[in-house]
């Protein structure tokens, strides 16, 4: 097996979680979507890792944790708080952008 | 490698972050305090500008006491100041003129009176640590050497004007006044920046054109010696292009017109201080440039173009000067005259001839200072009464006759009268202009005609006549406000007598900009063999 | 090229994480698509393991899995679990337009990669000879160290920012019991305590509303939180039904004509009826 | 010696920077200190005139340079003082009736509460007047000339509360700026054609330019020489001037700087005498000016604006002698000289009498005042005397030597400049008999004032007194003593030159004719307004009297072809400005607006529909990176 199909595998669960934050509107769950996203580029840094034969690709994997960590943080508490006022965790709830 | 120059624009740059950066509050003693802060922070830049031209040696090389920081090493880019005998008299004016604007605008940013304005902690804070920001960007333009240092801080310079224009009025308008203000920062801020816009695409036109030929620089001294020494041949259609898209920036700023119609909003809604802060500082930095940037890169362009310009130039001395005639606010009528001001300064540069030249050098400086002191006068009138409208004055001279002789004063600088400084320059400009274009040189003439007009008319409505009633028992000049015009109209007087001391640090740079356009004044036709004056025959 | 061990590894590991993302993306309640992740999550640390990424495979186990996937459930929890989305699109087109959009990239990648020539894989032995972590460690410290500081101080402005969120700030006083009782009384909205959740000898849950005596619905007896999440169990109908039942049968072994049959409470109108007003409401 | 030329120039300013900038504390005795320095200007311009008479006449002009004023590669001007015979008549002159007037001034303005400033604004104008008649190149004059504008400025408007005063000030500025226009255009003329501007260069390179160029230049100078002088057609300002107090009247619109044309001209002979076609003009100028002025003075009842249309004519008849050429241009200096002391006098004495009438001013309001002012009366009728060329008086051989060179100029040309001089000589002598009987003598007609109070006349103070003595004197003897010999013409012919005329007649007839003509004047005069008793109101009149009763309409003609134009496109272009240029683009920026508040329709406020656009950026990314990969 070429390690390849790892990438394709990364670039199919990348797509299923862009679509599923278009599709959700379940806060929650777009959230889980993106995080879902963010492994899938894990896994194709880890892939690019084996591929070049050194490690930047996991330590640029191991950032990518991070902040997925500090982005999760911050979103969920964002979430909690809109719940609060909003006693909604559909995103389509919140729309005072428009005009 | 001297730190002066770096010295000179961080001073007020830190001075805005510092001032900003004081405690609030609305106390007395705590805006003192800013004030204060603020007020040395401009002395000391003014300090080190006199210091700047003290070590400026004007038989030198064009730019001196030169830094230079790698700042983006993949594009060439690096912050690199250097100080030519034009930027140095600019520099010089702007840290001039900052303390007194300030000094001028001492209570503009006070908590303004209960009813509805905008009211913030901040607010003197912000003010004074917007005029610094202004100055230190002023400072970059006129002393950058690297074209996109230049361009980025011509730029950034809008953002302080913006708030400037749109959150410090004079408390004269009319009832939607903040209305009008935000209508005039706005609209200051679209015209600007559109500008800009088209210059930055030319900015990065010429790095391309440039760097196809070797010389991806962004340094401007590097990029000239490659024109004129021929490394560095751009296509005709392309360079005129090229300054088109730097000239569009600059006429809009300086203004030119019919890119005007901004100024007479920005100056009328602003504060005084604002107001000449825009014309006599931020409006100088345009057309510099166009001396600067758009002659030195594209000196055929230039050639090409200055019929046109000249023509347009033209239009806008007469025109600004008929329009100020016709105007019923007082502000509005500075705007005005200062339009057809800035006509003869683009005039003299693109005459170019050395007299056209250096008259259009001497013209920012000492518009700048004439203006300051004729708009700061006018406004002191102006807070006196509240109203900006010429009719609501009248006999003030009775009432206040200092302030009625410093605004004669101000009015006649306007009008160039010769002893006092716009003379000098404005008659080098149509001399200048004349012994290359006759016919456009006579018809600016006429402009000197209108600028009696319109600054006799504005002193005779306000100052002379019986003494109206909204006007009886106005205060005359305090001394905060003596302190402010006096050192305007010492100036005034004394670079009318002796422009030597300006014109010794430009000629040089004048002559080396004509040199890069390949322009030499055209020979007078029948020379007299000694030109000393002093021989009889 | 990869052994075969790695190879069967990756097709059973490939087919749970597709599996389990699209039970994310398709699950109706929050928890399930959390579960579902989780499961993605595992089979891809597997992943990372297999390729040699031992300490990314571990951290993904315990970090993601473990603590991130854990706060995501603490905040279903929060928001309410069986809450669900209905599946209804209310944006118009949007629905269409991102699958197409998925379809369209997903092609895209697929096909660019394809297009790449990814025939050589180094493999890691050479990078990992001192051991992976040791590796890593090499690099973060030395290579990478500036991002290291700066991601961690990211991660402490993250957690300040999300205790600056979640923080309600304490605008007055609280209010003591007998506060609270005075207030109500000088509102007078409900002065009395709210009714007690209806306890029926089948149903001894807070779920189910009391009935009040014409047989409506008592909203107020139910908690709020499972009112929000519309988790009242009526069970009203059903009683009455019985109650109904029950006079019929005394009336036919008393043997009253009908007409002079009592009548239980009509058609119930229990939940259609204005619920009493919360306090937020009445100011 | 030489150093004293700065000196001069800088005693009067000294003396203006330090009353205008000077507090209060000088409120006291401030009009003593400019007096005294304009007497000190005097004495330095005294000791210098002694110097130069000590030398032979080839040696006679000497230059003090100072510093360089402007340098810009081939453009240096220099603050360079020239005094030579022609200064020096100008040096004598200004600061002497200078300070003549000075002194009046301070009985005059004895009330005035603004009086420091008055005498700093007096002060002011002398150094302005002596930079203009002591520069050695164009531009330094141009400073005395806009100087000595901005000093008539100030003292026109001096009463600024009145805001007759104010609009007089400001129009006598602005034509004055049409003039000093023409005077800037010569100059840049000039600097093209010789590549410098300075007298003696320029002179002596300009036999080597074409005629056209010289014209040209002439012709520029003559329009700064129109407007400083009050000649057609930029005369209208000098009636409007007399709102200024009468000491200013005195000095400055009618002695010293009005006479600056003139100057101008005598000075700019080396270019004048190359320029037939220019001179030309400038007789033309000065022949319809001599008799305009006449006229508009016959019809005034102001007595101030009947001596000041007397200016405007005397100096017609410099101006026409002056563009006679060499035959001329030292007795239209002469002439200026007399006119200096007579008309100064004229005006004092005018000043005289309004002081001691409540400020009145038309002279139909006077009468019967010989008995109450005996100084003022005789003084004033000796000025007269000169004025009207009265046989042996001061104006008598000015006046005759300009008539004698304009028949000289020979042919029709000669003929008809004569008889306009000698018709200006007519109406002169009408129009000052008519002051002079309607001021001192018949019957009094006397009217109470605004707060109704009937004046009561009586001799001014001593220091208004004694200078005009001084005037008289000079009025009676100037003119003798400077045709005794010669004199003023060979001192001055260095700088001038001097070409004698060939009048077509003996000269001694000319001066018969002049004198007959004199008495027919003061003859008509006396019939008409010395036999009978003189209406207080103005009768309606003929159409040529209404008509110079609004100085022959000029105004009218001003306002309808300039002003009303002017004005109605000042306020064209700001409807333009503001409707037009400022109406496009608002315009644009609400098409804009609009187009914008369609487009953000697509801003629906959801999330996930920017996320879309996000993606669907996303892909058109991808997709043009793969695609430019591929190709």
């Amino acid at each position: 097996m070429n390690p390849v199909n790892y990438l394709y595998l990364a670039a199919l669960l990348f797509t299923i979680g862009a679509s599923g934050v278009l599709i959700r509107r379940n806060a929650i769950v777009l959230f889980m979507c993106v995080e879902l996203m963010l492994n899938a580029s894990n896994l194709a840094l880890v892939t690019f890792s084996r591929l070049h034969g050194n490690l930047d690709g996991q330590i640029l994997a191991f950032f990518t944790m991070v902040v997925a960590a500090a982005e999760v943080v911050v979103g969920l508490a964002i979430i909690v708080s809109i719940f609060r006022t909003r006693h909604s965790a559909s995103v389509d709830d919140s729309n005072l952008m428009k005009l | 490698m001297s730190y002066l120059l770096s010295a000179t624009c961080a001073v007020p740059a830190a001075g805005a972050v510092l001032t900003a950066a004081l405690p609030a509050g609305t106390g007395e003693a705590r805006r003192r305090t800013t004030k204060a802060v603020a007020l040395a922070v401009s002395a000391a830049t003014l300090g080190l500008a006199i210091a700047v031209a003290a070590a400026f040696e004007p038989d030198g090389p064009r730019y001196q006491l030169t830094e230079s920081y790698s700042w983006i090493r993949s594009f060439g880019i690096s912050f690199s100041l250097g100080a030519d005998g034009i930027g140095t008299v600019l520099a010089l004016l702007t840290a001039v003129l900052v303390p007194l604007v300030m000094l001028a605008g001492w209570h503009d940013a006070d908590p303004a009176a209960p009813e509805g304005s905008f009211e913030s902690k901040r607010r003197t804070q912000g003010f004074f640590a917007l005029i610094l920001a202004v100055e230190a960007m002023v400072l970059v333009s006129f002393l950058a050497t690297d074209v996109f240092v230049f361009y980025v801080f011509f730029e950034a310079m809008l953002i302080p004007m913006y708030f400037l224009i749109g959150g410090f009025g004079d408390r004269a308008g009319g009832p939607d006044s903040a209305r009008q203000r935000s209508y005039a920062a706005v609209k200051f801020l679209l015209y600007n920046l559109l500008g800009g816009l088209v210059m930055l695409a030319a900015v990065i036109g010429l790095y391309v054109v440039a760097g196809d030929q070797g010389q991806a620089t962004f340094s401007l001294p590097a990029l000239t010696d490659a024109i004129s020494s021929g490394k560095l041949v751009i296509d005709p259609t392309v360079q005129r292009a090229l300054f088109l898209g730097f000239f569009f920036a600059f006429a809009v700023k300086a203004p030119l017109w019919p890119l005007h119609t901004w100024l007479p909003n920005a100056m009328g809604e602003s504060t005084a201080g604002t107001a000449v802060l825009i014309t006599a500082v931020v409006d100088k930095v345009g057309t510099f440039a166009m001396l600067r940037f758009c002659l030195g890169l594209f000196p055929d362009a230039s050639k090409t173009f200055a019929p046109a310009i000249l023509v347009l130039s033209l239009i806008g001395i007469v025109y600004g000067a008929l329009v100020a005639i016709g105007q019923k606010d007082i502000k509005r009528l500075v705007a005005y005259a200062s339009i057809s001001h800035f006509g003869f300064i683009i005039m003299g540069i693109f005459a170019m001839t050395s007299q056209g030249q250096s008259g259009a050098t001497l013209y920012m400086v000492n518009h700048g200072i004439s203006t300051a002191a004729w708009m700061l006068v006018a406004g002191f009138l102006i807070s006196r009464r509240g109203s900006r409208l010429i009719a609501d004055y009248g006999g003030v001279q009775k009432v206040a006759p200092v302030l009625a002789g410093t605004f004669l004063i101000g009015g006649l600088a306007t009008l160039s009268l010769p002893g006092l400084a716009p003379f000098v320059s404005e008659f080098l400009v149509l001399v200048g202009t004349f012994t290359r274009y006759p016919v456009i040189g006579i018809i600016a003439t006429f402009g000197i005609v209108l600028a009696a007009l319109y600054a006799l008319m504005l002193y005779q409505r306000t100052m002379t006549g019986p003494v109206k009633e909204s006007v009886t028992g106005m205060p005359d000049l305090k001394a905060r406000e003596l302190a402010v015009v006096a050192p305007l109209v010492a100036l005034t007087l004394l670079l009318g007598v002796y422009p030597q001391s300006l014109t010794r640090i430009v000629n040089p740079a004048v002559n080396d900009t004509l040199s890069q356009v390949h322009r030499i004044d055209p020979a007078p036709a029948h020379p007299v063999a000694a030109t000393n004056g002093g021989e009889q025959k | 090229m990869t052994s075969t061990g790695e190879a069967v590894q990756f097709w059973v590991l490939a087919v749970i994480a597709v599996g389990g993302a699209l039970g994310m993306l398709l699950m109706k309640k929050a928890v399930h698509s959390a579960l579902c992740l989780a499961a993605t999550m595992l089979s891809l640390a597997v992943c990372y393991l297999a390729q040699g990424a031992v300490f990314l495979g571990v951290v993904q186990i315990v970090v993601y899995t473990g603590a991130i996937m854990m706060l995501f459930l603490f905040v279903v929890m929060l928001v309410g679990v069986s809450s669900e989305d209905s599946l209804k699109e209310q944006l118009k087109g949007q629905r269409v337009a991102a699958v197409l959009c998925g379809v369209g990239f997903g092609v895209l990648l697929i096909a660019g990669l394809a297009n790449a020539k990814l025939s050589h894989f180094t493999g890691l032995s050479e990078a990992n000879a001192e051991g992976n972590v040791q590796g890593l460690a090499k690099l973060i410290f030395t290579k990478y160290v500036w991002a290291f500081e700066v991601t961690g101080a990211l991660l402490i402005t993250a957690a300040i920012g999300a205790m600056v969120l979640t923080h309600r700030e304490k605008i007055r006083e609280r209010l003591t019991q007998r506060q609270l009782a005075a207030q109500r009384v000088k509102d007078n909205i409900q002065v009395p305590p709210l009714p007690a959740p209806g306890v029926y000898a089948r149903h001894n849950a807070v779920d189910i509303p009391a009935l009040l005596p014409d047989g409506t619905v008592a909203e107020d007896s139910v908690m709020s939180t499972l009112r929000e999440r519309g988790q009242i169990r009526d069970v009203s109908q059903e009683m009455l039904q019985r109650m109904a039942e029950l006079e019929e049968a005394t009336a036919d072994w008393l043997g009253r004509p009908s007409s002079a049959r009592p009548q239980v409470a009509g058609p119930r109108q229990a939940l259609e009826t204005v619920p009493t007003p919360t306090k937020e409401e009445a100011e | 010696m030489n150093s004293l030329i700065p000196l001069l120039v800088a005693a009067p300013l000294a003396g203006a920077a330090l009353l205008l900038l000077g507090g209060r504390a000088l409120d006291r005795f401030g009009h003593w200190i400019a007096t005294a320095l304009a007497a000190l200007s005097f004495a330095f311009g005294l000791a210098l005139f002694a110097d130069m008479l000590g030398r032979d006449a080839e040696h006679r002009a000497v230059v003090e340079r100072l510093y360089t004023w402007i340098p810009v590669d081939g453009f240096q001007a220099d603050i360079s003082f020239q005094l030579d015979q022609l200064s020096i008549v100008f040096v004598l002159l200004i600061t002497g009736v200078g300070s003549l007037i000075h002194l009046y001034s301070v009985g005059y303005m004895a009330h005035d509460e603004r009086r420091r400033r008055f005498f700093g604004y007096l002060n002011l104008f002398l150094a302005a007047m002596l930079i203009l008649v002591l520069a050695d190149n164009y531009l330094l004059l141009y400073v005395g000339w806009e100087g000595v504008g901005l000093a008539s400025y100030l003292l026109i408007g001096f009463w600024q509360h009145k805001p007759s005063a104010a609009t007089a000030a400001k129009k006598a500025f602005i034509v004055n700026r049409v003039g000093d226009m023409g005077l800037s255009v010569a100059i840049m003329l000039m600097f093209a054609e010789f590549g410098s501007f300075a007298f003696g260069p320029v002179f002596g390179a300009a036999g080597d330019a074409s005629q056209g160029k010289l014209t040209a230049i002439a012709l520029m100078l003559l329009l700064a020489a129109c407007g400083k002088s009050a000649q057609v057609p930029l005369q209208s300002w000098l009636g409007d001037a007399m709102e200024g107090p009468t000491p200013v009247s005195a000095l400055i619109h009618a002695a010293t700087m009005v006479t600056a044309g003139v100057y101008l001209i005598t000075r700019s002979a080396a270019i004048f005498n190359l320029a037939p076609d220019a001179q030309t003009a400038v007789v033309v100028v000065g022949a319809v000016t001599l008799v305009f002025g006449a006229i508009v003075g016959c019809a005034k009842d102001d007595i101030k604006k009947a001596l000041a249309g007397s200016t405007m004519s005397q100096i017609g008849y410099m101006i026409m002698a002056a563009g006679l050429g060499p035959i001329g241009y030292a007795f239209a200096i002469m002439h200026l000289v007399t006119h200096g002391f007579f008309k100064a006098g004229l005006f004092l004495g005018a000043g005289s009498v309004m002081h001691g009438m409540n400020d009145e001013v038309n002279m139909r309001h006077y009468g019967g005042l010989r008995k109450y002012m005996p100084v003022t009366f005789w003084t004033f009728l000796l000025g007269t005397g000169a004025l009207i060329g009265f046989p042996l008086l001061s104006g008598f051989w000015s006046k005759d030597k300009i008539i004698d060179a304009a028949f000289a100029k020979g042919g029709a040309e000669g003929w008809i400049l004569g008889l306009c001089a000698l018709t200006g000589a007519v109406i002169t002598a009408f129009y000052m008999t008519r002051v002079v009987l309607l001021t001192f003598f018949g019957e009094k007609r006397w009217q109470p004032d605004g707060d109704g109070n009937l004046p009561h006349p009586h001799e001014s103070p001593k220091t208004m007194t004694i200078p005009m003595i001084v005037l008289a004197f000079g009025s009676v003897f100037a003119g003798g003593l400077f045709t005794l010999g010669s004199s003023f013409l060979n001192f001055l012919e260095p700088v001038t030159g001097h070409q004698e005329g060939h009048p077509p007649f003996n000269s001694y007839v000319v001066s018969v004719i002049a004198t007959v003509c004199m008495l027919a004047g003061v003859g008509l005069a006396y019939v008409m307004y010395g036999r009978g008793p003189v209406p207080v109101k103005a009768p309606v009149g003929s159409l040529l009297t209404r008509a110079a009763r609004r100085d022959l309409l000029q105004d009218d003609f001003n306002h309808a072809v300039l002003v009303r134009p002017g004005s109605a496109l000042a306020a064209t272009l700001v409807w333009f400005d503001s409707k037009g240029l400022d109406g496009f683009v608002n315009g644009l920026a609400a098409a804009i607006g609009g187009l914008s508040g369609r487009l953000r329709r697509i801003q629906t406020g959801y999330v996930r529909t920017y996320a879309l656009s996000m993606f669907g950026g996303t892909l058109v990314l991808v997709a043009s990176t793969l695609l430019m990969r591929s190709v």
